[in-house]
């Protein structure tokens, strides 16, 4: 199969949706000529012309709230907000109204958005940078949140996104915009609340979340090493979330490790770690361990920085304790 | 009764008498919103109402002389004291009552009461409990309106208290920026809940607008024929792409901030209550003028008012007894269903 | 002891607080002559004035972007939130400015202020004046997090919040304004990070915030008349979290319920149940059950509003079947 | 080399040469910006520094127009684009440059980086990487100042396109409600990121800020002089509680959004970049007034070049070999102890 990068898949998903329905319009901070900062929407404006690929002022919590009135109306906006860290910025129009209009309304309003944004650290960026934010918005009813963990499933998340009728949050890992991966010509989509089981084990299970599963993958193939058979499992969507998969293999293993660059207090890992322990709990061998991003605002320092994020070896060595008794 | 704007429209009494169909709509719409507001306070003083409302009474030109320039298919972003907009925008009574008492057929299912009243079917967008909270939205539905190419037209309603707001001036800019077919219609009352706006507002709101590249209108809110006059103007023009406009329409509040708000004299005198109600009150001026134009008899317009209050009453009566929302209804409409 | 509410309560806080120190202001939506909606503030115009009790503009992200800017440099500002759900509004000035300035300066700059604001449902107010949004914040290294449950913690969480020298967020649950507690007529201050064990017990564990404590109170009582004796534990604060006196309990009795009125899915009860399943694993007789809000909007009418948040009624069932090996 | 203000700031042809030494220190600052953005920008092109980062060059005589009429006890708040105001505010090249590359000895230990990077020892507040995020946090240190009677102002520098940001709005509102002693410093140097001014920003940046009630100047950015005058001005005047003021300040950055901005063809052109740097440089144009009223010689200006570039040099030198942060460092600093 073809290889292309995450990036690529992004552009290609909204290029064909945009293809597909003429309803579709994209709104951002520098999304057109230059393509966003990441080059991620190079083209897209060539192909659509700036009615439908629309450069905005520096004006987050506006065009958030102009895109809620215009999916309120029969538009259906993709909406680029350039780093995740500017989500405080829309909070209100996304989680005040965007996500509660439908059920206000008591089912008559929809507001068929996607907010496309990304999360991850260790780019030197620092705090205001960097962050992976994607447990606040999952908190909030009537959202739902996509966390795509290679180009397929960027591709195949995205367009469920853009055809689904409710506000959807998507996180891209703004690391990995240049890592390739096979991805088909022909067109698929991913449902959401199906976590993918990317690697079959026996004797523990790593959940793991966008940037995290290829740090989990990696965990795996050190854990093999150690005779440790590990099964990897990405939920892609934490809102919906597939607990029955993600406890079914605890069950299976009696083991978990939970993953995510979020910050770990009242994040990702809580809440599936929590839900593991609740339905899992008379199969589990030992605790669900939690790795998340250290609770301390994202460093400068690249010294600091590389500190305060999940990685392949850390994440290995917990297993392995956990696996050996040690905890 | 004349705009106080710098656009040239024409006085009322300049204009023919043969809108006798048009005038006798506006107030009739008046009045069923100073029916139902009444209806609502009383609502909520005799305990049957559930949370708090705040009430339109006093303001009913603007909403009244806006929404009559308008479609259906235009639309309005609402606010907290939004009963007004919804009835001038077509609403029913009974629909109204029940969702401000919870009920199933309420226009949300019971689901968003007073604060979260919308009549989609009329292009109201729905009230909102963040001021200014819809400012963007409004400017989203004209952005959408000028890219699906539907000719619609949005009226953002809000307070002077949402000036302070910055999104407000966020979706001003886009919309001067992208020529959007929006008019910004400040309901400026004097008040934001216990503050003067003069206290909370710095240098001029048109002067503000204009800023911002666009067309700023002031206009006596009280006056129904010059706010309408003006908004068919505007809008007009929205349509052939002159817009967005901004609006300052100065009016009043005659109750408190809320219907609780009951002892208000420690921020305003009762007298300055009396001068705006006793002379500036919107529905008896237009009804002296009619009488007085001749257009109609005081006893046409006596006939009205008894009507709307039946039908204001029968609408209450239905609510009280209309059914709750099943409790299964509590987990739907979290997320849409692909339809 | 003196019976007063938690109106007064907040209310003495703060005057105290002034007087001792000079640097404190407060600044908030008609604080002063109203004395906020909530009429909790009545009276400190008058002995302060309107220099140190400061009505704004409706410019939430405005007054809290100044009250970081004041407490930068000198001032120590008292910020009033009028409704939990305006945190969307001032959430980028409070996590991407407040939280990280102390961190970001490498410990030079200092943000000493607080964040008064509240939580809760069952007023009638619907979806936007109804959350209970702690959650959130609390994700948020460099912000503290207070959640009294009495007018007795709201007074001595409000004064260590005041002296903290880091932005604290304190949430009034808006419910419990008129209800009366004894309070000390003497000073006294809470710590932060110290639970209360608010009534001991050997079967089950439950732990309550804010408005839930009560609840669990009372589930308490209904569970001993079945013979289920219920430690009532109050974390108190959520950042810092007393982990040692939630999992100690937990071990002892064996089984948890924890119970917190914001939503249930990546809430608070997500981390504390999480931390106790994993802490006290080996001490536990049954999973750790989580009672939150349900994650719906809170819909504005009696017959649904009632049914999304935790009762005394729901919490004893859940404890009973935990205790009778039900789940 | 005259402000286009409505202030009747003498032009800086008629000043005295009594101001030798405020003049050869403003030079210098300029210089020393210069020298400092050179090196930033060598060290991203080495790949030697973390991260990316926003050249201030071309943009000197903003910063150091406005900071030479600041007292070290008067604040500033600055952007993305910070290295400028650091400077200006007084901030010394070995702490800059090791916060620059991740190092303990930087200003903010290493934790901040380039858009981070504070010096309260000199009352900059911080740089900032949300756009227009600084506007509240300098209008309430002015509040402070206010309010603690320390008699010190406070500058808010940002962009164009900053202007875009509602927060901006509220906080102007405010401060001018209040008369609060901030001076908001837009420096407008034509883009932001990739795009032009005039297609995010409707109306008038200075119409804007008059609209809420402020008194608003535009000034050449490129000219130093001038730039000091008119601040000096308003200094006083918002000492003397006459404030907020609002100032343009037209100018150009020399080199992309940022290092990494190398091919910008697409959104400007070559001859624009030119035309800036050949003509309106601030530095050369400067000297040439220096050395064309006589109050130095090239010679001089050359020597401070000179002495500028290899206190640049020795700064960089030295923080490449200065030590990152103990890993232990990571934790400290979440939360402020008890003082
Ligand atoms: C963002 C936000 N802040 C504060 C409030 C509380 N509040 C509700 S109405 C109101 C006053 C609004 O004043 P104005 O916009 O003039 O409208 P009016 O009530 O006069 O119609 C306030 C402060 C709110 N609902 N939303
Ligand atoms: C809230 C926010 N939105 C977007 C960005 C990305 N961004 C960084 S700098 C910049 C352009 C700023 O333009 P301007 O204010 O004119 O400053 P300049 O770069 O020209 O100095 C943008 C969009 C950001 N950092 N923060
Ligand atoms: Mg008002
Ligand atoms: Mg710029």
């Amino acid at each position: 199969m073809r290889q292309i990068t995450l990036s690529q898949a992004v552009n290609e998903a909204i290029a064909e949706e945009m293809r597909r329905d003429p309803k579709i319009f994209l709104i951002g901070e520098d999304v057109a000529e230059a393509g966003t900062p990441f080059k991620v929407l190079s083209g897209l404006v060539e192909e659509f012309g700036t009615e439908r690929v629309i450069d905005t002022p520096i004006s987050e919590p506006g065009f958030m709230g102009m895109a809620v009135g215009a999916a309120m109306t029969g538009s259906r906006p993709i909406v680029d907000l350039m780093f995740g860290d500017f989500l405080f910025l829309v909070m209100d129009q996304l989680c005040n109204q965007a996500a509660k209009t439908h059920y206000m309304s008591g089912g008559k309003l929809k507001v068929p958005l996607v907010l496309r944004t990304n999360l991850g650290a260790t780019r030197r960026s620092a705090a205001q940078h960097s962050q992976s934010l994607h447990a606040l918005v999952a908190h909030i009813p009537g959202l739902k949140v996509a966390l795509p963990s290679s180009a397929y499933e960027a591709k195949g998340l995205l367009k469920t996104a853009i055809r689904d009728d409710n506000p959807v949050v998507i996180f891209e890992d703004k690391l990995m915009y240049n890592d390739k991966a096979p991805v088909p010509e022909e067109e698929y989509l991913l449902p959401f609340g199906q976590a993918a089981v990317l690697r079959e084990g026996r004797d523990v299970t790593l959940v793991a979340t966008s940037s995290m599963v290829q740090v989990c993958q990696k965990a795996a193939e050190l854990l093999e090493t150690q005779g440790i058979s590990a099964e990897v499992i990405d939920p892609r969507t934490i809102v919906p979330l597939d607990e029955d998969t993600i406890v079914g293999s605890a069950k299976k293993t009696g083991r978990a490790v939970v993953v995510d660059e979020g910050h770990q207090s009242y994040g990702v890992t809580a809440e599936i770690a929590a839900r593991i322990a609740d339905k899992a709990f008379y199969h589990l061998d030992a605790p669900v361990q939690r790795i998340g991003a250290m609770d301390v605002p994202v460093p400068f320092s690249p010294a600091l920085e590389d500190l305060t994020v999940p990685t392949p070896e850390t994440v290995a060595e917990r297993a392995q304790q956990l696996c050996k008794g040690e905890i | 009764m004349a705009a106080k704007s710098a656009t040239k429209a024409k006085t009322a009494s300049q204009k023919s008498k043969s809108n006798t169909e048009a005038y006798l709509r506006m107030y009739r719409q008046m009045v069923r919103i100073r029916a139902f507001e009444d209806n609502a306070n009383q609502l909520y003083l005799s305990a049957k109402m559930p949370g708090l409302t705040h009430m339109y009474s006093g303001q009913e030109a603007v909403a009244v002389g806006i929404c009559e320039a308008l479609e259906d298919t235009d639309y309005i972003t609402s606010t907290h004291r939004g009963h007004g907009h919804c009835v001038a925008k077509g609403a029913e009574f009974r629909q109204m009552f029940c969702e401000l008492l919870g009920k199933e057929e309420g226009y949300c299912r019971g689901k968003g009461g007073s604060m979260h009243i919308a009549d989609q079917s009329h292009g109201n967008l729905g009230a909102n409990a963040i001021v200014g909270g819809s400012t963007g939205i409004a400017t989203g539905a004209a952005l959408s309106a000028k890219y699906l190419k539907t000719g619609a037209v949005a009226v953002c309603f809000f307070g002077d208290g949402a000036t302070a707001q910055g999104l407000l001036y966020e979706a001003m800019n886009m919309a001067s920026l992208w020529k959007l077919p929006v008019i910004y219609a400040c309901e400026n009352n004097g008040y934001s809940e216990y503050t003067k706006t003069d206290e909370i507002a710095a240098g001029s709101l048109t002067e503000r607008a204009k800023g911002f590249g666009m067309e700023a209108f002031t206009v006596d809110g009280q006056d129904v024929l010059a706010v309408n006059e003006l908004t068919q103007e505007l809008v007009a023009r929205c349509r052939k792409g002159e817009g967005p406009f901004f609006v300052e329409l100065q009016t009043y509040r005659y109750h408190g901030h809320h219907v609780g708000d009951i002892n208000r004299t420690y921020y305003r005198s009762k007298e300055e209550e009396a001068e705006w109600k006793d002379k500036r009150d919107p529905i008896v001026n237009f009804g002296t003028w009619l009488t007085g134009q001749k257009i109609v008899t005081a006893d046409d317009l006596a006939a009205i008012d008894a009507e709307v209050k039946a039908d204001a009453k029968a609408a209450v009566d239905y609510a009280l007894e209309a059914k709750y929302p099943d409790a299964s209804e509590v987990t739907m409409h979290v997320y849409a269903e692909a339809s």
